[in-house]
C-alpha cells in the first residue's frame, strides 16, 4: 500500500484508541460516582445488579440506549440531533493533546495547550444548540447560563496554563511532562526542577494557580457548586431537558470524558503526567498511562465528593467568582512567576 | 479598607467552610450504611403496628359497630337474624351470637387504616395486623370477604326467616282477631 | 421589598435603553414561565406563575387547589367528632401529630374536658417529637432546594430514629390517629422512655454536623442572606406565623404567648432571627430559626419524659361527643406556625362547620410580596424557605 | 381590655352598626352591619388602644336559614387580647365589604370564603375562585349544595 494510506489507516487507529479508553473509563467513574455518593450519605448503591452493583454502569446504558429518544414537534430538528455530538466532538478532540505515556500522544503538535483552549469552546456551542433547539423555556435558561459559565470560566483556565507554559517554556504537553520528569521534586506544582532559592519562591503561586485552575475546570465541567447549566432544583434539567435516550446518554457521556480531560491536563501540567513520582522507579511506557490515568482518577475522586457536599451557586455569584476572585488572583501569581524568573533563572 | 477585608474574608470563609463540609462528608464514607436491602432483610415490625385488617368472622356478631366507626365506610355488612330454633353458638368473649352474617368485607384499598374501627368492636374480632405486603394487580381483589357463608347456607337461612316470620304474622293476626272478638272488659274505675 | 439586595435598577433592562448598533432599540419583552404543579421544587402541586425579565422576577402569581380534597365538607358528614381525626391528620401529612393536637384541644375547650396530666405530658412529647421531624424535612429539601443532596439524605436518616419511635406508640408511621378527644389511643409502651431519651442524646451532635456541612457553609449563606426578606410590619400584616415570622423578629410564639398544654410548666426559650448574616428576615434566617427550633424541641421533650406522672391515658375520653350550640377557635404551634381551628356546633353529633386555619396557607399568600425582584435561583429558595406543605395548603 | 370594653366603645362610636353581641360565650363575639365593616374594622387596626394588628382567621359559615356570614378573629400581638366579629349577608345576593386593604391575609382568605360559599368581596382586588377549578358549577361548601352528576364530562360520585 502507498504510504499515505498506510499512514491515514495508523492515524485512525491511533485516534480510536482514546475512544475506547473513554467508554471504559466512563464505565469506571459511573460506578464510582454512584457508590462514592452512596457512601458519603450512608447508604450503599445497588447490590443486585451483579457483586456490589458491579453490572450497574451497563444496565444504565443500556437502558438509555433502548429509550426512545423523543424529538419536541416544536424542536429545531437538524440542531436538536447535531447538539449533542458537537459537545461530545469538543470533548474528544481535547483527548488529542493529553500524552498518556511517551511514547504515546494523539499528535504531537507544538500548540498542544492553546488547541486546548480553542477546542473546548465546541462545548459551549453544543450546550447552546442543544439548550435553544429543545424549544424549552427552562433549556433555553440552562443553555444561555451555560454560555456565560464557560466563557467567562476559560480565561482563568487560560491564564493559569500560561503560568505554566511561561515556567515550562513550551506549549506541547509532551516537552511539559518531559520537563517535569524524575521524581516528586521536579512537578510543577512543587516549583519545577529549577535551582532551590526559584523553586521556594515559586512555590505558593504554583500551588495557588493549581487551586484556580481546578476550581475553574470544575465550571469548565458544569460540576457542583458550578452546576447551573443542568440545576435540577431550578431548571428540572438544564439544557438536557427534552433528551432521553441516546442523545441523553451522548451528552452524559461527554460531561464524563471532559470531566477525564480536565483531570489529565491538570495533571499533565502540574503533577508530572506520566512521571512517577519515585523518580526512575516504576517509570516506562506502561507505567506512564498507568500514572496519568491514576492521578486522573485522584481529581475525578475529588470532583465528586465535591459533588455530593456543596451547595450550587447562584449566576451573579458564578460571574463574581471568576471575574473578581480567580482573575485578580492569577493576574498576580502570573507578574511573580514572570518576576521570579526573570531575576533568579 | 472595609471592602478589601471583607473580600478576603468571603474568600477565606468559603475555604475554610468547603474544607469543613468536606471533613464531614470524608468521615461518612466510613460511616456503615443505615439501609436495609428491603426484600432480603425486612424491618421488624413493632406490635401495635396498624396495616391490613383481619376479621376473626366466627367471633363477629354482626352488631355492625365497626362499619359505623369507620369515617371512610369502607366496611359493608349484611345480617340476617336467626330463628330461635338455630343455636349460632356463642363468642369467644362469650356473647350470644343471634344474627348470621352472610356479608362481611373490607374495601382495604378505600381504608385509611386509621384503626378507628378496632375500638368499638365488643368482640374484639377485627384486628389491624402487621401485614403490609398485600398489593393487587386488579383493584377488585382489594375487596376482602370475610364471611365464610355459602350461597346455599344463605338461602337456607333467608328461607327459615320468611318461615318464621310468617309464623309470627299469622299468631299475631290470630291473637289480634280474637283479642277484637272478646267484648272489651270495661275500663277501671277513674279515681 | 425593602432593605432587601436591590437590584440596580439598570439591571432590568427597560426597551428604551438598549439601542442596536444600527439606532434601532432592541425590542425585549417578558417571558412567562410555569413553575408548574410538577416541578422539582415546588414542595408538592404549587403552580407558581411568574413573569421573569432575564433571570430577574418581575412578578409571581402562585395558582393552588391541586390537591383540594375538600377536608371542611367531610368534617361535616362525620357521625362523631372522633371520626374528623383521620382526616385532620391528612391535612398537613408531614406533622399530623400537631394537627391532632390543634383538633383534639378545639373539642376539649368546646365539650370543657379536663384531660388527666400523663396525657397532657404525652401530647407534648409527640408534638415535640413530630416538629423535629417536620422541620427535618424543611431543613432537608431546603437543601436540596440550594443544591446540596447530602443534607436531605442525612435529615431523613435522623428522621426514621422519630418514626420508629411513633410506630412503636401507635402503630403508623406518618398519619398516626393518635391523639384523641379526651386523651390518647394508646399508653406509652414500656420501652418508650428511654428509648426517647437515646434519641435525644443521639440527635444533638447530629445537628451541630448538620449546620457545619450545611448552614455555615458560604456558599449557601452567600445563597440565601438577603434574598426574599420578609419585614416585620408586612410579616404581621399577612397574619405570618410560625419560623417566618419569627423569623422577621416578632418574638411571638403560641406555646407561650397563647399558652396550652403544659407548656407553660417547661422551660424553653423561642427562637427569634436576628439577622446575623444578611437582614433579619431572610432565607437564612428562617433557615436558622427552625435549626434552633429544633435543639429546643430537644429540650422540651427531655424535660417532659423527666417529669410525665403515671395515670390512665383514657380516662377523659367521652363516650358520646354532643357539645350544646356553641362555636369556639383554638389556634396551637404547629411546625409551620399557627393552626387554629374554628369548630361550630349545632348540639348533633357531627360538626356543623369546621374550618382549619393553616399557617402554610396563609404563610404562602406573602409569596409574591417577598420574591419581586429576586433571581429564579432565588424563588426556588424563597419557596422552600417558607415550608409549605400543599396537603395543608389546599386541604 | 376585656370583650366588654371593646364592645362598649365600639357602640360608643359606631353606635347602630353594632347589631348584635353575645358577650357570655365560651367565646364572645359582636355582629356588625356589613355594609361598614371596612371601616370599623380600619378603627380596630389603628386605635392605638386596641391595635388588632393580626387577623387570625376570616371563616365563611352557612346558618342555612338563607342567610351567609363571615366570621372574623381579630388578635393584637402587643395587647394580646382577642374579639370575634360576624357579618351576615343575604344568601341570594350575598355581598360584604373586603377588609383586604386592612389586612393583607384576608386577601386568601375571602377568595376561599367566595370560592367555598359564593359570598362577593366588595372592592377585592382578585376576586376569584382558588381552591376550586375555575369552572366548577356552584359553591360546595353551602349546605344545599349537589355534588353534580358529570363535571366536565366526568362521572363525579364513584
Amino acid at each position: 500500500m502507498n504510504p499515505t494510506l498506510e499512514s491515514l489507516i495508523i492515524t485512525v487507529l491511533l485516534s480510536a484508541l482514546p475512544l475506547v479508553f473513554i467508554l471504559v473509563y466512563a464505565l469506571v467513574t459511573l460506578y464510582l460516582e454512584m457508590k462514592v455518593a452512596a457512601h458519603i450519605q450512608d447508604r450503599v448503591a445497588y447490590m443486585r445488579t451483579g457483586w456490589h452493583g458491579v453490572l450497574q454502569p451497563f444496565a444504565d446504558i443500556l437502558k438509555l440506549l433502548q429509550k426512545e429518544d423523543t424529538i419536541p414537534a416544536a424542536a429545531d430538528r437538524f440542531l436538536f440531533i447535531l447538539a449533542p455530538y458537537i459537545v461530545f466532538v469538543g470533548t474528544y478532540a481535547a483527548f488529542a493533546i493529553i500524552p498518556f505515556t511517551d511514547a504515546y500522544i494523539g499528535s504531537n503538535i507544538h500548540l498542544g495547550v492553546f488547541f486546548l483552549i480553542g477546542v473546548s469552546s465546541l462545548v459551549v456551542i453544543g450546550i447552546l444548540m442543544g439548550g435553544w433547539a429543545s424549544n424549552n423555556k427552562w433549556s433555553i435558561f440552562g443553555a444561555i447560563r451555560s454560555a456565560a459559565q464557560m466563557i467567562s470560566y476559560e480565561i482563568p483556565t487560560a491564564l493559569a496554563v500560561l503560568i505554566v507554559v511561561m515556567i515550562t517554556g513550551s506549549l506541547n504537553l509532551q516537552e511539559i511532562t518531559k520537563f517535569q520528569d524524575g521524581g516528586i521534586q521536579n512537578w510543577i506544582l512543587f516549583g519545577g526542577p529549577l535551582p532551590l532559592l526559584t523553586k521556594l519562591l515559586l512555590l505558593p503561586f504554583t500551588l495557588l494557580t493549581f487551586l484556580i485552575l481546578f476550581t475553574a475546570s470544575l465550571a469548565e465541567v458544569n460540576r457542583t457548586p458550578f452546576d447551573l447549566p443542568e440545576a435540577e432544583s431550578e431548571l428540572v434539567q438544564g439544557f438536557n431537558t427534552e433528551y432521553s435516550g441516546m442523545r441523553f446518554a451522548m451528552f452524559y457521556l461527554a460531561e464524563y470524558a471532559n470531566m477525564f480531560v480536565v483531570s489529565a491536563v491538570a495533571v499533565a501540567l502540574f503533577l508530572g503526567g506520566w512521571s512517577s513520582p519515585f523518580g526512575e522507579f516504576m517509570s516506562g511506557p506502561v507505567w506512564g498511562a498507568f500514572w496519568l490515568i491514576g492521578k486522573a482518577m485522584v481529581f475525578i475522586f475529588l470532583q465528586i465528593w465535591i459533588r455530593w457536599t456543596l451547595p450550587r451557586l447562584r449566576v451573579d455569584q458564578l460571574m463574581y467568582t471568576s471575574w473578581k476572585v480567580l482573575m485578580p488572583f492569577l493576574f498576580v501569581c502570573l507578574f511573580a512567576v514572570g518576576l521570579i524568573l526573570v531575576l533568579t533563572v | 479598607m472595609k471592602a478589601v477585608a471583607t473580600y478576603f474574608g468571603n474568600i477565606f470563609n468559603s475555604l475554610y467552610t468547603v474544607a469543613v463540609g468536606m471533613k464531614i462528608t470524608f468521615k461518612h464514607l466510613f460511616v456503615p450504611a443505615v439501609t436495609l436491602q428491603y426484600p432480603d432483610v425486612k424491618l421488624k415490625m413493632p406490635e401495635r403496628a396498624r396495616n391490613r385488617l383481619y376479621v376473626n368472622i366466627d367471633d363477629c356478631i354482626g352488631c355492625d359497630q365497626c362499619a359505623l366507626a369507620c369515617p371512610v365506610d369502607c366496611i359493608s355488612i349484611d345480617t340476617i337474624k336467626s330463628t330461635p330454633d338455630q343455636d349460632l353458638g356463642v363468642t369467644s368473649t362469650g356473647h350470644k351470637k343471634r344474627l348470621h352474617v352472610p356479608k362481611f368485607d373490607i374495601d382495604i384499598a378505600k381504608c385509611c387504616y386509621c384503626g378507628l374501627c378496632v375500638y368499638p368492636c365488643p368482640t374484639e374480632c377485627i384486628v389491624m395486623t402487621d401485614v403490609y405486603e398485600f398489593s393487587e394487580f386488579d383493584r377488585h381483589n382489594l375487596i376482602y370477604k370475610f364471611s365464610r357463608m355459602t350461597e346455599g347456607e344463605i338461602g337456607e337461612a333467608k328461607t327459615k326467616l320468611k318461615k318464621a316470620e310468617e309464623e309470627a304474622a299469622a299468631k299475631k293476626a290470630a291473637t289480634a282477631a280474637a283479642a277484637a272478638a272478646q267484648p272489651k272488659p270495661e275500663p277501671p274505675k277513674t279515681p | 421589598m425593602t432593605e432587601s439586595r436591590v437590584l440596580p435598577t439598570n439591571y432590568v433592562t427597560k426597551p428604551e435603553d438598549l439601542k442596536t448598533s444600527s439606532g434601532r432599540t432592541l425590542r425585549t419583552d417578558e417571558m412567562i414561565i410555569n413553575m408548574g404543579p410538577q416541578h422539582p421544587s415546588t414542595h408538592g402541586v404549587l403552580r407558581l406563575e411568574i413573569v421573569v425579565d432575564g433571570e430577574i422576577i418581575v412578578d409571581v402569581i402562585p395558582h393552588i387547589g391541586y390537591l383540594h380534597r375538600c377536608f371542611e365538607k367531610h368534617a361535616e358528614h362525620m357521625t362523631n367528632y372522633q371520626q374528623v381525626i383521620p382526616y385532620v391528620d391528612r391535612m398537613d401529612y408531614v406533622s399530623s401529630m400537631n394537627n391532632d393536637l390543634g383538633y383534639a384541644l378545639a373539642v376539649e375547650r368546646m365539650l370543657k374536658i379536663e384531660v388527666p396530666e400523663r396525657v397532657e405530658y404525652i401530647r407534648v412529647i409527640m408534638a415535640e417529637l413530630q416538629r423535629i421531624a417536620s422541620h427535618l424535612i424543611a431543613v432537608g429539601t431546603f437543601g436540596i432546594d440550594s443544591g446540596a443532596f447530602t443534607p436531605f439524605l442525612y435529615a431523613f436518616r435522623d428522621r426514621e430514629f422519630i418514626l420508629d419511635l411513633f410506630e412503636m406508640t401507635c402503630g403508623a408511621r406518618l398519619l398516626y390517629n393518635y391523639v384523641w378527644v379526651g386523651g390518647v389511643s394508646h399508653d406509652l409502651p414500656p420501652t418508650f422512655i428511654d428509648k426517647a431519651k437515646e434519641f435525644c442524646k443521639y440527635f444533638k451532635p447530629r445537628l451541630v454536623d448538620f449546620n457545619n456541612l450545611l448552614t455555615f457553609n458560604e456558599i449557601f449563606v452567600k445563597r440565601n442572606a438577603k434574598v426574599g426578606v420578609l419585614p416585620r410590619e408586612v410579616a404581621i400584616n399577612y397574619a405570618c406565623s410560625g419560623p417566618m415570622l419569627r423569623a422577621s423578629g416578632v418574638d411571638w410564639d403560641l406555646r407561650r404567648d397563647d399558652p396550652y398544654s403544659v407548656y407553660h410548666k417547661l422551660e424553653w426559650d423561642v427562637v427569634v432571627g436576628k439577622g446575623e448574616v444578611g437582614t433579619a428576615g431572610d432565607c437564612w434566617d428562617r433557615h436558622i430559626v427552625r435549626m434552633r427550633e429544633m435543639e429546643q424541641s430537644v429540650r422540651i421533650i427531655e424535660q417532659a419524659l423527666d417529669a410525665i406522672p403515671e395515670g390512665n391515658v383514657q380516662a377523659a375520653i367521652p363516650k358520646r361527643i354532643r357539645p350544646d350550640h356553641s362555636e369556639v377557635y383554638v389556634r396551637t404551634e404547629t411546625p409551620r406556625g399557627e393552626l387554629g381551628f374554628y369548630v361550630v356546633s349545632d348540639g348533633t353529633a357531627s360538626p356543623y362547620r369546621v374550618k382549619a386555619r393553616a399557617p402554610a396557607f396563609v404563610n404562602l399568600s406573602v409569596l409574591p410580596e417577598i420574591s419581586r425582584g429576586a433571581m429564579l435561583a432565588d424563588l426556588v429558595l424563597i419557596v422552600g424557605s417558607v415550608d409549605i406543605v400543599l396537603g395543608e395548603v389546599d386541604r | 381590655m376585656s370583650p366588654q370594653e371593646i364592645h362598649d366603645n365600639l357602640k360608643a362610636k359606631f353606635g347602630d352598626a353594632i347589631l348584635e353581641a353575645k358577650l357570655d360565650a365560651l367565646q364572645p363575639w359582636i355582629r356588625v352591619d356589613d355594609h361598614r365593616i371596612k371601616e370599623i374594622c380600619l378603627f380596630l387596626h389603628d386605635e392605638p388602644t386596641f391595635q388588632f394588628d393580626y387577623l387570625m382567621c376570616l371563616s365563611g359559615i352557612d346558618y342555612n336559614n338563607g342567610t351567609l356570614g363571615a366570621v372574623y378573629h381579630l388578635s393584637s400581638m402587643s395587647h394580646k387580647h382577642k374579639i370575634v366579629l360576624k357579618a351576615t349577608c343575604p344568601k341570594d345576593n350575598p355581598r360584604i365589604q373586603s377588609v383586604s386593604s386592612v389586612w393583607g391575609t384576608a386577601n386568601w382568605h375571602e377568595r376561599e370564603a367566595y370560592d367555598m360559599y359564593g359570598i362577593v368581596f366588595d372592592e377585592h382586588p382578585d376576586l376569584r375562585r382558588i381552591l376550586c377549578p375555575d369552572d366548577y358549577p356552584g359553591f360546595p361548601l353551602r349546605k344545599d349544595f349537589k355534588v353534580p352528576e358529570f363535571y366536565n364530562g366526568m362521572k363525579v360520585p364513584y
